[in-house]
């Protein structure tokens, strides 16, 4: 399962890195939006999966799934969702001032820096 | 005062906490945002008398033990990052009062400064690699907001680029340490370091460095992974930027520094010579941008990345000398990068703009700037007695001791290139005439000038004083040659 | 910290007060109040005469970072002291003539002062120093005062253009020389240059002495302006006439001199060093003296008759390195080599000197230096007209003036080297006479240009702007004493000889003097019809026919190709750094978000693959890998669906809502691997992101496909399933290399003891690790901020440049 | 009906103090104590006892299951048939449900049940739009909404 | 008795999973989205109750947990899955989605 | 006898999602797609349940409830956001 | 355009209620069962967010004026002291005490500065939350 879920994490990261590398701003944050899926699914499949039960002790089983990956990645949930707010205000108020999504148009150029 | 490594990041906490409470009245945030960093400043101070007398300090987090809970960790290295960030801000916080406009000042830029240095000094303090990356994303999310906090459109433009090219670096930075987690188990840097050691001819060892290694380049800007850099850099204003040139980069830098001197240094012909390879590439990189522009800050921020070039040539000639050389520059680049991005700031206020052709004759007007200006380009270029050479020196040195001729001598030369770049700078601003004659009223600079002008001090003192740095420096790099005193220190073992 | 150290420091000290005292006395020129420091110099460090006289030598030491071996170490020898009189005596002179000079009115006199005192500090930091580091520090002051007076007037874009490419060329052979003193305290282990000299032997023969060797000549050759380093020299000449009278022939330029007598005793062993210094030289000198003659500015030819004489200087120091290989004094012609250099260093300043102060009145009573536009100025100005006689015969090399006694000396030692055999020299050797005579012909050829062209003729007041008449005493006295100098030492030359240059070439060849004996160093006048006066006759026969015809082959030089001079070079190569830089980095720094992260991936993908491949990092091991169950397989294509959904979406909607749905089958898949605290923030996180997609995105346009060319596609294609690949590749990897067991033992023990909850990630989260999540939750709080500002602040209303107000 | 259930719930409390007992099961036991007290009083009150409405809510909730049950097999019949011979329209509908929480009630057991959804309500509350799967003879649909859920609601709110 | 909840909790599964898998031809199969709907918001809302009721009954058996929240979320269920039907309906409608073309009566549009 | 049954119902249920998620892709007008996804929100709740049982854990029991109030929130948002274009107004009455 | 949201409106005043009182649940039960701050928090902004769904922004401001930044600073604060709290005691920086007590009404209960922490987050996340949405909504 482990192998299948790097796996899954990877097809994760290619269909991520294809969408940040096209024109759209939106196609871009939806992207990261991949990227940080792909990336909680691989730090849980690091943990090592299914070992055991929930990593509550009220389950009073014999053993736990490791706790700290998830720890990890929700502390990495939370910081990612920052960040993805914070970019698609961006995003709105760029379209808002410079009146576009696509990307070259947003390369900038010599002349008006 | 068994937390006193924790001070450095809990004052701009506390302060920034408290800035959002007064954010509507600007006087108070003034006062609150000087108060805060001088205080940083001086506990940073108090810990690196402590960190001197009884060595390494550590604080386990929440009383948890050492590879269990986090631990900060001031060595000598982060205690001397720590205050030069610290004090960098305190100047840019200065500077900022008459440069900022009262616009940001009213939208959190002061608390947003705050959550800037919290981010550096944690960086550079903790001792949990997933902890310096929840560092990071405060510092980068700090960094999104400065870049992009008045929403002009070039500043929409690149902090898109800029925010990009970070969460990729991020959701790297993440699967990497779960990588290492998933190899060694661990989270503490200490203890990761001596679970490596028993294991070090794992190829994945190997193969987790060089992803470090792309971790932190993307925010140190090395050569294939810099591209970001020079256009984001261009957005903001200047006492932004000046912390941007002087922290950001050199936090990626240190955290290189760090993990290849505590995790990665097993396979050193290997991991070494390729980081080696990529300075001298980056200091090409940066030197080909550098003479490339007629622009101050595009002058100025490729010589950002010369300067991550040479320390990174420092870190891969790994050897005690090149550390200490190393430790020098850094320090040295990040108050003397501070201090010409706020020069650079008074010169396109003055000018109006930061198009080298459309500026000149500044000299007659305003002859302290321009001396200044030509001091701190000096000692950028290494020009002894000011602070650049003793870093560049022990680096280069080493560099030929170790049998790197070709990258001793192209960090030379890159000192040529970053004095040509400079110099030219200067002699563009204030020598030339001017195409249109400059206006006879002087605009007011003072409040502008002395924070700069501080740093620049600073900057001559450190390079002049370098034998009173230098036992604080070696105690650094004698921490960084010898892994174990770190590991004994943390994991008390 | 000594009387000597206060001695290098006390021009900086006094340049603090220049500014100060011209505030405070602009009446009186601030001239006067600089003079004093060099004549003070000047007579105190005559004091250390009688010590070196006895080839002795005094040092101080002053720490200043000892802890790297680096000394403020203050070393006063026969060679530097000849140094310190050089700087401090033309310094005064030069200090003197520059009150007459420059106008205390007109001019920023502060700045030049300032200047110029570093300068003379930096100077004699130079040839006072041991410590190479210390030397190297005074080097580069040299370079950027010299820089600074170059660039004296800044508005004129020749004085910029010439003070840039001074500084570059000499600032590289400055690093240059860096790397090659670090090389040597590397390989002797001492940053001492004293201590270096006694090693040499060892030095010798280590594998680095080459490249230490080149990397210090050519900091030396820059300075000294050897080819093909002068073309910094004559666009120098845009310093004001005192400048280049005082840093452009007598001292600065000198310095490098003083690096090769210097390091005489570590490197001239080596046949390479005799080779180089003396090839290089020579070579400039009869390029320069070539060169000189079609110059028609007046410095310009000075200024090329100053690196055809340094390299005078540095070919006979080349010669001199020959001496080191026989072991008696007796048998060792070529020490006199070594001693030719040091009396024409001296009288090199004297006359040329005077020569660049007589150009200089010039300059400032007529208005020009352009030797087309002067003439028949002898009786204007009649005691400036023997001046430059002076001056330029010496230069020439006619008696009875020094010149001459040190020409011949030079001539000597060429011919001596022809037959030579060391090094093998046997055919070669011939050429140093003979090209060194070729020289001599040239400079006697300019020396009467300098003369004739613009005292003889016809007097053209047309084209002059103002009326010339005879310059001021002030002005005069300083070529004056300068002259009779050249006169003195060329009668009396063994004024010198014991006093000054005896001690200055027992410095430079230590190691083959017995103890006690000394060099023999006396100068006579006549030697006979040796050979080396038959070619100084013929130098002059030849010169003036040459001279009587110059009209006729100066046309000559048109043939010289224009286009490939090395001034050429040097702008085009600027230029083509500037230019290729400039459209190098356009070409990739595009501004495209796309061009650079197609970098950093192929970067990722390669530097990663590469070493996965070149360490075999790869492992497989599944052997501790949960089972796949039927549920988790239908999940997986689930998420595989809606991933595939996004990618081919062509609304915004639909790919909102398929990502909602990958963060949906994430979220359960944290169900199915037993994270329930993370099965809940995913959710609620992803139906947060979701309505801010929403919210945002009303906004912005439809999804409009950009239409993306076919070949982007591809490439984008490859390089995301390279990145996916990798990403795996190291994934399973890691996974499968799990060699320690995992702290989490730690938690699921202490969770209720010690930390009093049950829910281990939570207690994780705000207890054993509960300072991650402070910072997480600031960096949220520095997000909604940073939107709120973003929202509500907009700058650009109020006009494009807020910056600063 | 406030006032009888903080009556109640005050009831239970005195029982609670009384029993010197402060736990749930008290609790509960002071409470059913005070309901039976409350019943027994009921003439007292001028509002009608509140259990009654507990009751009308209970019917209504059956009611509601039944047809909800009744719905999706129909909804199957649907489905399951292989030609599609539903004849779906939307109709209007006028209620005489007044507040907001009738409508609201009304409507959302309306969608719940045989095939009918609410799409709209005009703006002043008293017309329902319903779209209808099978539209049928749209006045014995409306009728047997008006009978069983309106009445069932009223009984429930006006009672 | 075990054996009895046992049946009890299984019928009820089954005849959750049956409803939503009705409820899932129903979408697929039905002409337009108000019919959809229907079939989304009535078999799918009773097929999860189901479920929902069924999770219950089985902790309750098997662990003798009491679990409020399942009770919680079948009355959420309860409530919002009909507003959730009718403000799709109703967004459909506004947005200017056509009805099926057999449909028979549209009184809405007289509304206005 | 629960364990099988449990299997069969999860497989019920993943078949109707597939059906759903046909729909939802398929569309073909948005409101057609918000359809589905209030429906996979619901059949999702389902598979929850039925896994919670499956891992006989009742940890998952919030998830339940969370998904059925997340879902109801999302498919209100998009319901709104398709008839009005913004999902929040400032001020209804204008 | 003009709708008549009357059955959503009504709905989400009841549903408002359930979602607080389970985002609420969630938050107390972090410790020993699956929830926290976060979730708490993030639930508690849903909540309000369905408010605004249903009814518009003013009227939502009129109903809760709370000015959600000085919420984050708030809970900032809150978080940051707990931790800094330790400094007062001198054991290392955020040293959590707990204790179990024995409380009317509720019984043993174990009283935790870790809770008082974990409110801190419960602040922030709503805070920002609602901040984000809330600037959002009133951009136009």
């Amino acid at each position: 399962m482990e192998i299948l879920m790097c796996i899954v994490a990877g097809l994760l990261f290619a269909a991520a890195v294809y969408l940040m590398l096209s024109k759209s701003l939106l196609r871009i944050i939806v992207g990261t939006g991949l990227l940080s899926h792909g990336t909680h699914l691989m730090l849980l499949t690091m943990g090592g999966l299914k070992t055991g039960a929930a990593p509550v002790l009220g389950e009073h089983a014999a053993s736990y799934t490791d706790p700290v990956p998830q720890a990890l990645i929700l502390t990495a949930i939370v910081i990612s969702f920052g960040v993805t707010a914070l970019f698609l205000v961006i995003a709105y108020r760029a379209y808002q001032e410079l009146g576009t999504d696509n990307m070259d148009q947003l390369k900038g150029t010599e002349a008006d820096d | 005062m068994i937390n006193l490594p924790v001070l450095p990041i809990l004052i701009p906490l506390i302060a920034a906490i408290v800035l959002l409470f007064v954010s509507k009245s600007v006087l108070a945030q003034r006062v609150v945002s000087v108060i805060a960093s001088a205080s940083t400043v001086v506990s940073a101070l108090i810990l690196m008398a402590k960190v001197k007398s009884d060595g390494i300090q550590t604080v386990d987090m929440g009383s948890w033990p050492a590879p269990f809970g986090i631990t900060l960790v001031s060595d000598m290295l982060s205690i001397l990052l720590v205050l030069t960030a610290s004090i960098i801000t305190l100047c840019v916080v200065l500077y900022s009062f008459r440069s900022i406009g009262n616009g940001r000042e009213r939208f959190y830029y002061y608390p947003i400064v705050q959550f800037l240095l919290l981010g550096v000094n944690g960086s550079f303090t903790t001792g949990d690699i997933f902890n310096l990356f929840v560092f990071f994303e405060i510092m980068l999310m700090s960094s999104y907001v400065l870049i992009v906090i008045g929403s002009t459109k070039i500043q929409l433009r690149e902090s898109i680029k800029y925010i990009l090219v970070n969460v990729i670096s991020s959701a790297i930075f993440v699967i990497a340490v779960g990588f290492l987690y998933s190899v060694t188990g661990s989270l503490n840097m200490a203890h990761i370091s001596a679970r490596i050691s028993e294991i070090s001819t794992e190829p994945i060892i190997t193969v987790l460095a060089v992803l470090f290694l792309i971790v932190f380049g993307l925010k140190g800007a090395i050569f294939p992974l810099y591209f970001w850099l020079p256009g984001s850099y261009a957005a903001p204003p200047a006492p932004i930027l000046a912390l941007f040139g002087s922290l950001l980069t050199k936090v990626g830098i240190y955290a290189i520094l760090r993990t290849y001197t505590l995790f990665f240094y097993h396979d050193q012909p290997f991991t070494h010579d390729l980081m080696s390879l990529l300075a001298l590439l980056t200091i090409v990189a940066g030197v080909i941008g550098a003479l490339a522009y007629r622009d101050v800050k595009q002058i100025l921020i490729y010589n950002i990345i010369i300067a991550v070039g040479v320390l990174l040539f420092g870190i891969a000639t790994m050897t005690e000398e090149s550390i200490a050389g190393t430790l020098f520059y850094l320090i040295h680049d990040m108050i003397v990068k501070a201090a010409l991005f706020l020069l650079g700031g008074i010169i396109i206020y003055i000018a109006g703009t930061s198009n080298l052709t459309k500026m000149g004759g500044l000299i007659r007007q305003y002859p302290a700037l321009g001396w200044t200006f030509l001091l701190a380009s000096f000692a950028l270029a290494g020009i002894p007695p000011l602070s650049g050479f003793t870093g560049k020196l022990l680096i280069v040195r080493a560099g030929f001791s170790e049998g790197e001729y070709v990258g001793s001598i192209v960090v030379l030369l890159s000192s040529l290139a970053v004095l040509y770049s400079v110099v030219n700078l200067f002699m563009e601003a204030f020598w030339k005439t001017p195409e249109t004659p400059l206006p006879d009223v002087k605009k007011q600079t003072g409040s502008l000038f002395i924070p700069a002008a501080v740093l620049v001090l600073l900057s001559v003192l450190y390079g002049v004083g370098t034998e009173a740095v230098y036992p604080y420096v070696m105690q650094a790099v004698d921490t960084l040659i010898h892994p174990e005193i770190y590991i004994d220190a943390v994991l008390k073992e | 910290m000594s009387l000597l150290h206060w001695a290098i420091l006390a021009p900086f000290i006094m340049a603090s007060f220049v500014p100060f005292v011209r505030k405070k006395a602009a009446a009186i020129h601030t001239g006067w109040f600089v003079l004093i420091l060099p004549v003070v110099l000047f007579v105190s460090f005559l004091q250390y005469l009688p010590v070196t006289m006895n080839n002795g030598s005094i040092m101080q030491t002053a720490a200043w970072i000892p802890s790297l071996g680096i000394d403020f170490t203050a070393y006063v020898d026969g060679l530097s002291l000849l140094f310190v009189l050089l700087i401090t005596g033309i310094g005064a002179l030069v200090v003197l003539y520059s009150i007459y000079y420059l106008s205390k009115t007109k001019e920023s006199l502060q700045h030049f002062y300032v200047y110029l005192l570093m300068f003379m500090g930096a100077m004699l930091g130079v040839v006072l120093s041991d410590n190479v580091i210390t030397l190297y520090m005074f080097w580069e002051l040299t370079s950027i005062s010299s820089f600074l007076l170059i660039a004296y007037w800044f508005d004129r874009d020749r004085s910029r253009y010439g003070a840039l490419k001074s500084m570059l060329i000499t600032v590289f052979g400055g690093l240059m020389m860096l790397g090659g003193f670090l090389i040597l305290s590397i390989m002797g282990d001492t940053f001492s240059i004293r201590e270096l000299a006694a090693q040499a032997p060892e030095l010798n023969n280590h594998p680095l002495f080459l490249l230490a060797m080149i990397l210090i000549l050519l900091g030396a050759f820059t300075k000294s302006a050897q080819f093909p380093f002068y073309i910094w020299l004559p666009d120098a000449m845009e310093a004001p006439t005192p400048v280049s009278a005082y840093l452009h022939s007598a001292t600065m330029v000198k310095a490098g001199i003083y690096l090769v007598a210097r390091f005489s005793p570590i490197f001239a062993f080596s046949g390479y060093w005799f080779w180089i210094v003396g090839a290089v030289g020579l070579f400039t000198m009869v390029w320069a003296s070539f060169n000189a003659i079609k110059q028609t500015d007046l410095k310009g030819i000075l200024a090329f008759s100053t690196v055809s004489q340094l390299g005078l200087i540095m070919s006979l120091l080349g010669a001199g390195s020959a001496a080191l290989h026989f072991d008696s004094l007796d048998d060792n012609l070529y020490t006199a080599a070594v001693i030719a250099a040091v009396f024409h260093l001296i009288n090199h300043a004297t006359f040329k000197g005077s020569l660049f102060m007589v150009t200089g009145i010039i300059d400032h009573e007529t208005g020009t230096r352009d030797i087309r536009r002067l003439g028949g100025l002898m009786s204007l100005m009649p005691i400036t007209f023997t001046l430059s006689v002076i001056g330029a015969f010496s230069m020439a090399g006619l008696p009875p003036f020094n010149g001459f006694l040190s020409k011949e000396m030079f001539l000597l030692s060429m011919v001596q080297l022809a037959e030579l055999n060391l090094f093998n020299l046997e055919t070669w050797g011939l050429l140093f006479p003979v090209l060194a005579w070729i020289g001599s012909v040239f400079t006697f050829i300019y020396s009467m240009i300098i003369v004739f062209k613009v005292f003889g003729g016809k007097f053209q007041p047309e084209k002059l702007e103002k009326k010339p008449h005879e310059a001021p005493v002030g002005m005069l006295i300083s070529p004056i004493v300068l002259a009779a100098l050249v006169i003195i030492f060329g009668l009396f030359p063994n004024l010198l000889s014991y006093s000054l240059i005896q001690p200055a070439a027992a410095a430079i060849v230590p190691s083959i003097i017995p103890n006690g004996s000394q060099l023999d160093v006396h100068i006579s006048f006549w030697h006979g019809f040796t050979t080396e006066l038959m070619m100084t006759i013929g130098v002059v026969v030849i010169g003036m026919i040459l001279y009587k015809f110059l009209p006729k082959w100066i046309g000559m030089y048109d043939y010289f190709p224009g286009r490939v001079t090395l001034n050429k070079l040097y702008n085009a190569s600027l230029y083509t750094a500037e230019r290729g830089s400039h459209s190098l980095t356009k070409s990739y720094m595009t501004g495209f978000i796309r061009s650079y992260l197609v970098y950093i991936f192929a970067f990722f993908i390669a530097i990663l693959g590469f070493t996965i491949w070149v360490k075999d990092a790869f492992r497989f091991d599944s052997s501790n890998t949960a089972s796949i169950g039927f549920y988790e397989v239908g999940l997986l294509i689930a998420l595989l669906i809606a991933t595939a959904t996004i990618l081919m979406a062509k609304s915004r909607l639909t790919s909102i809502i398929s990502l909602g749905a990958v963060g949906y089958s994430v979220s359960l898949f944290f169900v199915i691997f037993r994270a329930p605290d993370l099965a809940l923030t995913q959710l609620v996180i992803e139906t947060v992101s979701t309505a801010l997609f929403l919210l945002c995105f009303y906004h912005l346009p439809k999804l409009s496909r950009h239409e993306e060319k076919r070949r982007f596609q591809i490439g984008n294609a490859v390089i995301a399933a390279g990145v996916g690949l990798i990403v795996a590749l190291i994934g399973i990897s890691a996974h499968s290399t799990k060699l320690f067991p995992s702290i989490n033992e730690y938690y699921i023990e202490n969770t209720h003891t010690k930390a009093g909850g049950e829910n281990m990630v939570n207690v994780i989260l705000v207890d054993f690790r509960g300072f991650d999540t402070l910072f997480e939750i600031s960096v949220l709080s520095v997000a909604a901020l940073g939107i709120y500002g973003l929202i509500k602040l907009r700058l650009e209303k109020g006009g494009e440049q807020n910056e600063n107000e | 009906m406030a006032f009888q259930i903080l009556l109640n719930v005050f009831l239970a409390f005195l029982w609670m103090f009384l029993q010197v007992s402060f736990s749930a099961r008290t609790f509960i036991i002071g409470y059913l104590l005070g309901l039976l007290v409350m019943f027994c009083m009921r003439r007292f009150f001028i509002h009608r006892f509140y259990i009654h409405r507990v009751w009308a809510v209970t019917y209504l909730f059956f009611l509601f299951l039944i047809e909800l049950i009744k719905a999706n097999i129909d909804v199957l019949k649907l489905v399951l048939s292989p030609k599609l011979t539903m004849r779906p329209g939307i109709f209007a509908m006028e209620t005489e449900l007044k507040s907001d929480w009738e409508v609201t009630l009304l409507s959302n057991l309306i969608t719940l049940t045989p095939g009918t959804l609410v799409i709209d309500v005009s703006d002043d509350n008293k017309t329902l739009y319903i779209h209808a799967i099978d539209i049928g003879e749209v006045s014995e649909a409306i009728d047997s909404i008006k009978n069983s859920f309106e009445k069932a609601i009223m009984e429930v709110s006006r009672g | 008795m075990t054996v009895i909840s046992d049946v009890f909790i299984a019928f009820l599964l089954l005849i959750g999973a049956f409803f939503s898998l009705v409820a899932a031809f129903g979408v697929i199969r039905f002409p337009d989205v108000y019919t959809r709907n229907h079939a989304a918001s009535k078999s799918a809302t009773l097929g999860v109750m189901c479920i929902l009721l069924a999770t219950f009954l089985y902790f309750l058996v098997e662990d003798g947990f009491f679990s409020s929240r399942l009770l919680l979320g079948i009355a959420f269920f309860f409530i919002t899955a009909p507003v959730a039907g009718h403000l799709i309906s109703r967004a459909a409608y506004n947005s200017g989605v056509k009805m099926w073309d057999k449909s028979v009566r549209d009184d809405l549009k007289d509304k206005k | 006898m629960i364990g099988i049954v449990l299997k069969i119902t999860l497989v019920l249920l993943a078949i109707a999602m597939l059906g759903f998620i046909y729909r939802l892709v398929k569309g073909p007008t948005t409101p057609d797609r918000i359809v589905a996804l209030d429906a996979m929100g619901v059949i999702l709740v389902s598979i929850t349940a039925v896994l919670s049982m499956i891992l006989g854990t009742s940890n998952f029991l919030d998830v339940i409830l969370l998904i059925g109030i997340l879902a109801f929130i999302g498919t209100v948002a998009y319901a709104k956001f398709l008839e009005k274009g913004e999902i929040i107004e400032y001020d209804r009455d204008q | 355009m003009k709708t008549n949201d009357v059955i959503f409106q009504t709905v989400a005043k009841v549903v408002f209620f359930m979602i607080i009182f389970f985002a609420v649940h969630l938050f107390f039960a972090g410790h020993y069962y699956p929830g926290g701050g976060f979730v708490g928090g993030l639930l508690t902004s849903g909540a309000i967010v369905l408010l605004m769904l249903a009814f518009d922004m003013k009227t939502v401001k009129q109903g809760f004026s709370v000015d959600f930044k000085w919420l984050i600073s708030l809970g900032l604060l809150f978080s940051a002291g707990t931790a800094a709290g330790s400094l007062i005691f001198n054991v290392p920086f955020f040293t959590h005490a707990y204790d179990y007590f024995q409380l009317p009404l509720f019984g043993k209960t174990s009283l935790h500065t870790a809770m008082l922490f974990d409110l801190g987050v419960y602040l922030v996340v709503i805070g920002v939350t609602m901040t984000i949405i809330q600037t959002i909504g009133e951009s136009e």
